[in-house]
């Protein structure tokens, strides 16, 4: 019997793989629903990553890509009548341009400097979505806008094997949809960090003059970090209020929603895109438990649910504080451990 | 198209309520309260449909997503038969096409935005089955304007101004109130809308006075806290009236440390206002329960709702939707407000419940402090329900 | 003053040094020298309390592992590291004044002094010291530790960078300085330097010391010659 | 016979100059760092550029490479005015340079540090580089003497070979003008003569070396040709023997000792 | 109209309160390098302290006393049980990010999401011709400078308050002059903590005491250290009193819906033109 040998990190990806892609038959229909909204925080976390994790320039602001893209795309589709697939396009496209208009004061400015700035930019579009309701729905958020396919009638196939209501189908049609997307961004910024452009990224986040004096023009490489990490987190956005999703300030454009991309990120491992991409899934189920559980705790006399946001991050933050480079390099750390420690232990007797 | 809130098969009532923070915001609270005053009135009634009715409550944290998460699972785990709450009107904006999808009575509790009506009328057959026994922001207007009209006689409240928060809900006191209070005889001396984070009222109040305005008509769900406190210390030579939500819940005396005395807000109902020969009895019987006053519509149109579709349940003799909602269209009800029917299909504003002298009706309602230092909400305005006299700020 | 034995420190897996036994008298000059990854430097850290470490060192009776740099300091050490360690946004002066942190008695007659040894410095006074010049770096690395009044030097090669005039006035200061009964530990790679100063030199190669003896036992000695070349 | 080399190198210094710096001035705010500075290199030539510490060489080197643009005068590559042209750009003409204070990634590998030289400057390039790279840079790390610590990280590195993957990350950019600043500090005699020969090796494959170094035995022996600067001004220009001799700069940097 | 003298007024005064929320980020921020996000939390600790004091009778001016120690223990603890074993400046923010999170949330599931008002310290007003002046406003006024001046001579002018700056810049550095740095920075973090503390609650007591109420200040304290330029307490202050006046001028003459706004816009066009602020030094490479 020849056996392959395959590195542990690839097992666990194709189980992760065949896990994902047979969840709607693993998974009852609200919580494979919640998985949908679930990938599309990952998406997000992964377009911050990419520039955030690999270039060292951090963004406070990433909510303003989700929401220049999911606003686009909805107010096209809700005002214009443009189709679904169309005004995601153009809403990608415009935070494309965000991306690239960020990607300039990121020439200038370092550190905390351009931390503030892209801080400022959700903050002021909220306001300005704020003082136009009539188009972008101020505080209360626009309505939903049309589904990216519509499911109006029971699917035959899925009917067949098992499936019984329209919304059932709808939720498996559109989780198939976040997930082919899911896994094309992951492909995507995989292939791109690690080919010799995530090396530079990296280069540029330990020392940009070492980058530039082996003739590596890092503004360019900076600049597209940030226009790819826009159009890539403007096509999520836009994608999500055409599916899981509602085109809300809460949902796609407030500071908090950059903040929690932030946090994603960092407890999953910056730099890593796949920490980030499965931190997500992670945080929104470990999350939606906290606030559902009806435990009470002893001393505080208080249920779980009550308490649950600040535990949530009280855990997050020890967490953070135990695991400082993140979940999934210390995995990766502690597996090679004890595989070294086997083959050391399978090496010794012979 | 098999929609899944008709179904019966369970032996149970079940009634699923989205609150907002329960236990700990007002607003959440207050509707958990209704709700289970309501449940256990109808129990006490023998039931509805002669079964048990039970409620279930959820948190929807403010945030879409999480109710949206909340409500399926009332609807497709719990088959609940309605469900009522919401106070956000992001979340229920939101939640709106989850309600079309699964097309189970929602019976509004909180939320004021026209928004939502306006769905109804721009696609009735998918949104209709939201209910609002508690109308929206935009009928409140002229009951602030008949209470400024009245202040003009009583007080020579001749100019006033118009400070309103950011929200879609506000949009009608900045642009259709001006026209009524003019009708009146009254001056608007100054108009503005401000970002509901606002903190900093002195350059506002600071034009205000500038503009000599007798009385300021605010519009506000956030702020209220540091507005008072600084119209208060400022010692602002005006008088503080409009829709003020967080004065309208009856322990704010307590957290504002009295700092709303003297101010004058709209409200749906309170405690001391006999509106219908309900509405004092209820408050009290709320009172005794949880050792507090009825909140807003959070607690009164909670407390309907829930009941006018029992008793539309009731007499339909099943909870499927389909026929529940015509007839709660239909219904007639006489609640701890007064009569609630809805406006129809055609209307501007479909099931916002109706306003008028026979229908549900606001009050203007002022803090006072009682002689134990305690803080009263006494109501000035309609004439007819007013329990006190107006009281100027003591430092005019 | 300062006893090092049986000395072993390792980064990770890489031993630095192994086994290295140094005694250095109080008032006299001893010379480190040896090529380079010989394991200088970390000798210089481990000294200064900044690494762990198996072994000995005591400092004036102090286990250098049981106390802190501070308190090393207040007894009257000085280090002067390799990478400077400078406080880059800070002015020369400002730099200086903080080399007298534990000790401001008499701090701006020995700021004339350094300023004396170091003219270029006073020329740079108000300069942030991150854009000064390799070789004006050296200068106010060495100043800022002359300004504690040290009795205990250690000095990890601060020939580097210097340009022989500017080597020829360290060299003075040096001596004159050694004439203060300043026990002093000289790093070096630079051997005429090493040479000129010290009264005793152990070479170090690998980690482990290869010679060690008195400057005129060492100057012939055919492996020093070979390592250290002319 | 080095004598020799020098004239000829000399002679042809009229046509063939590779750098050539034209009343080059470079201020912080009041600070003079360079000034005036004018001179040439010529191809395939060693020229050493010393002067007393913060005379202005790291900052002329500055100008030169791009890293920042002189406040005044003109600067010259193969007579192309490339006065204030980005350093990338001048990467890629061929003008690469090491720094004084080292810049290593401290992330990677010393291999991966020498391999960053090798990637292309433009986001997407699908070339099969990665072999290509990866052998290219093992061979650079062979010739500058780090051939047994490529999968070492820097700070693992004893000064020496900082100095070393400097010197390999530069080559890596395959410049003909290399511009190297103190590449013998802290180094033993040995290993300057082992670094003087890497650069003459360099030389006869046809690339051009400025050397900034305070080591008198090791720079004047490797050599060609040298210039003096004090306080940003040029005050001698010469062959070794001509400096070593030259009165001016005995008493401006050399002192008495050689 | 717009009333010139009001406008004055009301910059100076939200100015200071600003600069007196802003200086003790300043301290641990721009002088000490580390990013204390939790200097939020510190606020809503202060003023939720001077209301729990004066609800228990202990009136306002013990609670000022106990807001502002409770900042500083707040700051204490934080720092000895989490930050410093943590080298990494990014991890630093976040994990104060988080604290400041679990102290937000604690306060909304304990004391609920309503405002709490903070009696005012200093009863009573006084007018300069149209404009009225609350004493509670000159107080703010006074203090923030008295602590702004004794901070800025502090750091300025005293060994120790150097010796903050030197650790922050090279912590080897420093020790190598004898400096115990982990001392150091506790003592910058405590004093950052009374002077946040402080500032919750003169600002609970100019506003409202509320579990969300460090928003908006930890906002502005990052925008004003940055548009000071980090490093730079005399930046911080000119700032401070910048946003103040553009807040203010906003709200009066321009209008109110955009008063959030124009003082951010203002930032980041001052940020594309001076990239380190107005008085900032070069960021460390
Ligand atoms: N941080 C580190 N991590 C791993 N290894 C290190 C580290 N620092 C030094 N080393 C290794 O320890 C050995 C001794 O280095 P050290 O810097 O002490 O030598 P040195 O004699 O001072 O050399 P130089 O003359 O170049 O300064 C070297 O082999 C070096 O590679
Ligand atoms: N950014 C700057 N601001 C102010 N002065 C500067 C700056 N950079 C360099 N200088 C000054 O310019 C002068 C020249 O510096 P440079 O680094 O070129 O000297 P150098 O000749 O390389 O000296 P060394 O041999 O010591 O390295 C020095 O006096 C230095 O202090
Ligand atoms: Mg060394
Ligand atoms: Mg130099």
């Amino acid at each position: 019997m020849t056996q392959v040998d395959l590195e542990p990190r690839y097992v666990v990806g194709i189980v992760c793989f065949i896990g994902l892609i047979s969840a709607p038959f693993l998974l009852p229909i609200l919580t494979l629903r919640q998985l949908t909204a679930a990938l599309f925080l990952g998406m997000f976390a992964m377009s911050w990553d990419y520039v955030s994790g690999y270039t060292g320039q951090l963004s406070f602001g990433h909510s303003m890509f989700f929401g220049i893209g999911g606003y686009t795309a909805a107010v096209l589709n809700l005002e214009l009548g443009l189709t679904p697939v169309l005004a995601i396009l153009v809403g990608t496209i415009a935070a494309g341009i965000a991306g690239l208009a960020v990607g300039f004061p990121a020439l200038r400015l370092e550190g905390p400097y351009l931390a503030l700035i892209t801080l400022i930019a959700p903050l002021v579009l909220v306001q300005i979505v704020n003082i136009f309701p009539g188009t972008l729905g101020g505080d209360a958020g626009l309505p939903s806008p049309a589904g990216l396919v519509s499911v109006d009638e029971p699917i035959g196939i899925l009917s067949t094997i098992g499936f019984e209501t329209v919304f059932v189908h709808e939720t498996i049609v559109y989780y198939y949809l976040a997930l082919a997307l899911f896994l094309a961004i992951y492909a995507l910024f995989y292939v791109f960090t690690r080919s010799y452009v995530g090396s530079i990224f990296t280069a540029i986040h330990e020392d940009e003059d070492a980058v530039r004096s082996v003739g590596i023009n890092a503004a360019k490489f900076k600049v597209f970090a940030f226009t790819m990490s826009g159009t890539v987190g403007g096509l999520a956005g836009a994608a999500f209020v055409h599916t899981a999703g509602e085109p809300n300030p809460g949902e796609i454009l407030s500071i908090v929603v950059s903040i929690e991309v932030v946090l994603v990120s960092i407890l999953g491992g910056m730099g890593t895109i796949t920490g980030p991409a499965a931190a997500g899934i992670v945080y929104y189920f470990v999350r939606d438990a906290l606030q559902t559980s009806s435990l009470t705790i002893p001393v505080l006399d208080a249920t779980v649910g009550h308490i649950s946001m600040a535990l949530f991050f009280a855990i997050a933050l020890l967490v953070l504080f135990f695991l400082p480079k993140g979940a999934l390099p210390w995995v990766t750390e502690w597996s090679r451990d004890i595989l070294e420690r086997r083959s050391q232990r399978s090496e010794s007797p012979s | 198209i098999g929609g899944m809130g008709d179904s019966d098969d369970d032996d149970e009532i079940k009634i699923g309520l989205l609150a907002y923070d329960p236990g700990s915001a007002p607003q959440g609270t207050a509707q958990q309260q209704a709700a289970e005053l309501a449940v256990s009135d109808l129990n006490d009634d023998g039931g509805v449909l002669d079964e048990d009715v039970e409620l279930l409550v959820a948190d929807t944290q403010g945030s879409s997503s999480t109710a949206s998460d909340r409500y399926l699972e009332f609807v497709v785990e719990e088959n609940v038969d309605v469900t009522a709450g919401v106070f956000v009107t992001e979340v229920m904006t939101a939640l709106m096409s989850d309600i079309a999808d699964h097309q189970t009575v929602h019976m509004s509790g909180g939320h004021t935005s026209p928004t939502i009506a306006e769905m109804l009328a721009d696609d009735y057959e998918q949104y209709k089955y939201q209910f609002r026994p508690y109308g929206n922001a935009t009928r409140w207007i002229e009951s602030i304007s008949d209470l400024a009209a009245h202040m003009q006689e009583e007080e020579d409240w001749d100019q006033v101004a118009i400070l309103c928060e950011e929200f879609e809900w506000t949009q009608s006191f900045t642009n259709a109130l001006p026209d009524l209070l003019e009708d009146a005889g009254l001056e608007v001396v100054y108009n503005e809308r401000y970002p509901a984070d606002t903190e900093n009222f002195t350059p506002l109040f600071d034009n205000i006075e500038g503009e000599d305005a007798d009385a300021v008509v605010m519009a506000q769900a956030h702020s209220a806290g540091p507005a008072m406190i600084q119209w208060r210390d400022e010692e602002r030579e005006f008088s503080i009236c409009g829709q003020i939500s967080q004065i309208v819940d009856p322990g704010s005396y307590e957290a504002f440390d009295g700092d709303n005395q003297y101010a004058i807000s709209n409200a749906p109902a309170v405690h001391t206002a006999d509106l219908s020969e309900h509405t004092t009895a209820f408050a009290e019987r709320y009172n005794d329960e949880f050792d507090v006053y009825p909140n807003d519509a959070f607690s009164y149109a909670t407390y309907d709702g829930i009941m006018m579709w029992a008793e539309v349940v009731e007499e339909l003799g099943t909870t499927d939707s389909e026929e529940v909602v015509p007839a709660l269209a239909d219904a007639s009800y006489v609640g701890t407000r007064g009569r609630i029917e809805f406006n129809d299909e055609d209307h501007e504003y479909p099931h916002d419940a109706k306003f008028g002298e026979d229908y549900l009706r606001r009050i203007n309602f002022q803090w006072q402090e009682e002689d134990d230092g305690e803080g009263l909400q006494q109501v000035i305005h309609p004439e007819d329900l007013a329990t006190s006299e107006y009281q100027e700020p003591e430092w005019f | 003053m300062l006893s090092v034995s049986d000395l072993s420190v390792s980064y990770g897996k890489v031993t630095a040094l192994d086994g290295v036994d140094l005694d250095v008298p109080s008032g006299e000059t001893i010379g480190v020298i040896g090529p380079n990854g010989a394991g200088k430097s970390t000798l210089v850290d481990t000294i200064g309390g900044f690494l762990d470490y198996e072994g000995s060192i005591t400092y004036r009776g102090l286990e250098v592992s049981e106390t802190d740099t501070p308190t090393l300091i207040e007894n009257g050490l000085f280090y002067c590291t390799e990478r400077r360690d400078l406080f880059g946004q800070m002015s020369v002066e400002q730099n200086l004044r903080l080399g007298s942190y534990l000790n401001d008695e008499g701090e701006d007659e020995r700021l004339e002094e350094v300023f004396d040894l170091f003219p270029r410095l006073e020329e740079r006074r108000s300069q942030e010291a991150e854009s000064l010049s390799g070789g004006e770096q050296q200068m106010l690395s060495l100043g800022r530790g002359l300004m504690s009044d040290p009795e205990f030097l250690v000095l990890d090669e601060p020939s580097i960078g210097l340009a022989p005039v500017v080597l020829d006035d360290i060299s003075e200061a040096l001596t004159s300085i050694q004439e203060l009964d300043v026990t002093i530990l000289l790093c070096e790679q630079n051997l005429t330097f090493a040479l000129e100063h010290a009264d005793r030199l152990t070479l170090l190669e690998n980690g482990t010391v290869q010679r060690s003896g008195t400057t005129a036992e060492l100057q012939s000695d055919e492996l020093v010659e070979s390592y250290i070349g002319g | 016979m080095s004598t020799h080399t020098t004239q000829s190198a000399h002679d042809e210094a009229q046509t063939t100059d590779i750098l050539r710096l034209e009343d080059v001035t470079k201020q912080f705010g009041n600070v003079t760092a360079v000034d005036n500075l004018s001179f040439s290199v010529s191809e395939r030539e060693i020229l050493g550029f010393i002067g007393p510490n913060g005379a202005g060489k790291s900052t002329t080197f500055d100008c030169v490479s791009g890293t920042m643009a002189p406040t005044d005068g003109e600067i010259y590559y193969r007579g192309e005015n490339v006065t204030g042209v980005p350093q990338h750009a001048l990467v890629e003409k061929g003008i690469a340079r090491t720094y004084q204070t080292f810049r290593p990634l401290n992330d990677r590998t010393v291999l991966e540090n020498i391999a960053l030289s090798q990637m292309p400057n433009s986001l997407f390039s699908f070339a099969d580089f990665r072999a290509d790279t990866e052998q290219r840079a093992r061979e650079i790390c062979e010739q500058v003497g780090l051939g047994d610590v490529v999968d070492q990280t820097p700070d693992e590195l004893p000064h020496a070979g900082m100095l070393r993957l400097e010197i390999g990350r530069a080559l890596g950019t395959d410049p003909d003008l290399l511009l190297v600043d103190e590449p013998f500090a802290g180094l033993t005699s040995d290993e300057i003569d082992r670094t003087a020969d890497l650069f003459t090796s360099l030389r006869e494959g046809g690339m051009t070396l400025v050397v900034i170094d305070h080591n008198m035995h090791g720079l004047l022996d490797l050599v060609d040709r040298v210039i003096v600067i004090s306080f940003g001004e040029k005050i001698a220009e010469g062959t070794p023997a001509e400096i070593r001799d030259d009165p001016t700069v005995q008493e401006a940097y050399l002192g008495g000792e050689i | 109209m717009v009333d010139i003298v009001g406008i004055a007024a009301n910059t100076i005064i939200l100015g200071s309160l600003y600069a007196l929320i802003a200086v003790g980020f300043t301290l641990v921020f721009g002088v000490a390098g580390q990013a204390n996000l939790a200097h939020g939390a510190t606020i809503t600790i202060g003023a939720f302290t001077a209301w729990f004091v004066a609800g228990w009778g202990g009136g306002v001016w013990i609670g000022l006393l106990a807001g502002t120690v409770a900042g500083a223990v707040f700051h204490v603890l934080l720092y000895q049980v989490f930050v410093r074993h943590i080298d990494d400046p990014i991890n630093v923010l976040i994990l104060t990010l988080l604290a400041w999170f679990v102290i937000e949330y604690s306060f909304r599931a304990g004391i609920g999401s309503e405002p709490r008002s903070v009696p005012s310290l200093l009863a009573g007003s006084t007018s300069i011709g149209s404009v009225s002046l609350l004493y509670n406003n000159l107080l703010i006024f006074v203090l923030s400078w008295v602590f702004i001046g004794a901070l800025f001579v502090f750091v300025n002018h005293t060994k120790r308050g150097q010796a903050i700056i030197a650790t922050s810049m090279n912590e080897k550095g420093a020790a190598l002059v004898g400096i115990k740095t982990g001392d150091i920075t506790l003592l910058t973090w405590g004093v950052a903590g009374l002077l946040a503390g402080s500032a919750g609650v003169l600002y609970g007591s100019f506003r409202a005491a509320s579990y969300d109420m460090g928003m908006t200040p930890l906002v502005l304290a990052f925008a004003i250290v940055i548009l000071g330029g980090i490093g730079s307490i005399r930046g911080s202050l000119v700032a401070a009193y910048i946003i103040g006046f553009l807040e203010v001028f906003t709200t009066s003459a321009i209008s109110p819906r955009l008063s959030g706004m124009t003082a951010l816009l203002v930032v980041v066009v001052v940020l594309l033109v001076r990239p380190t602020g107005l008085y900032g030094r070069e960021l460390p490479a």
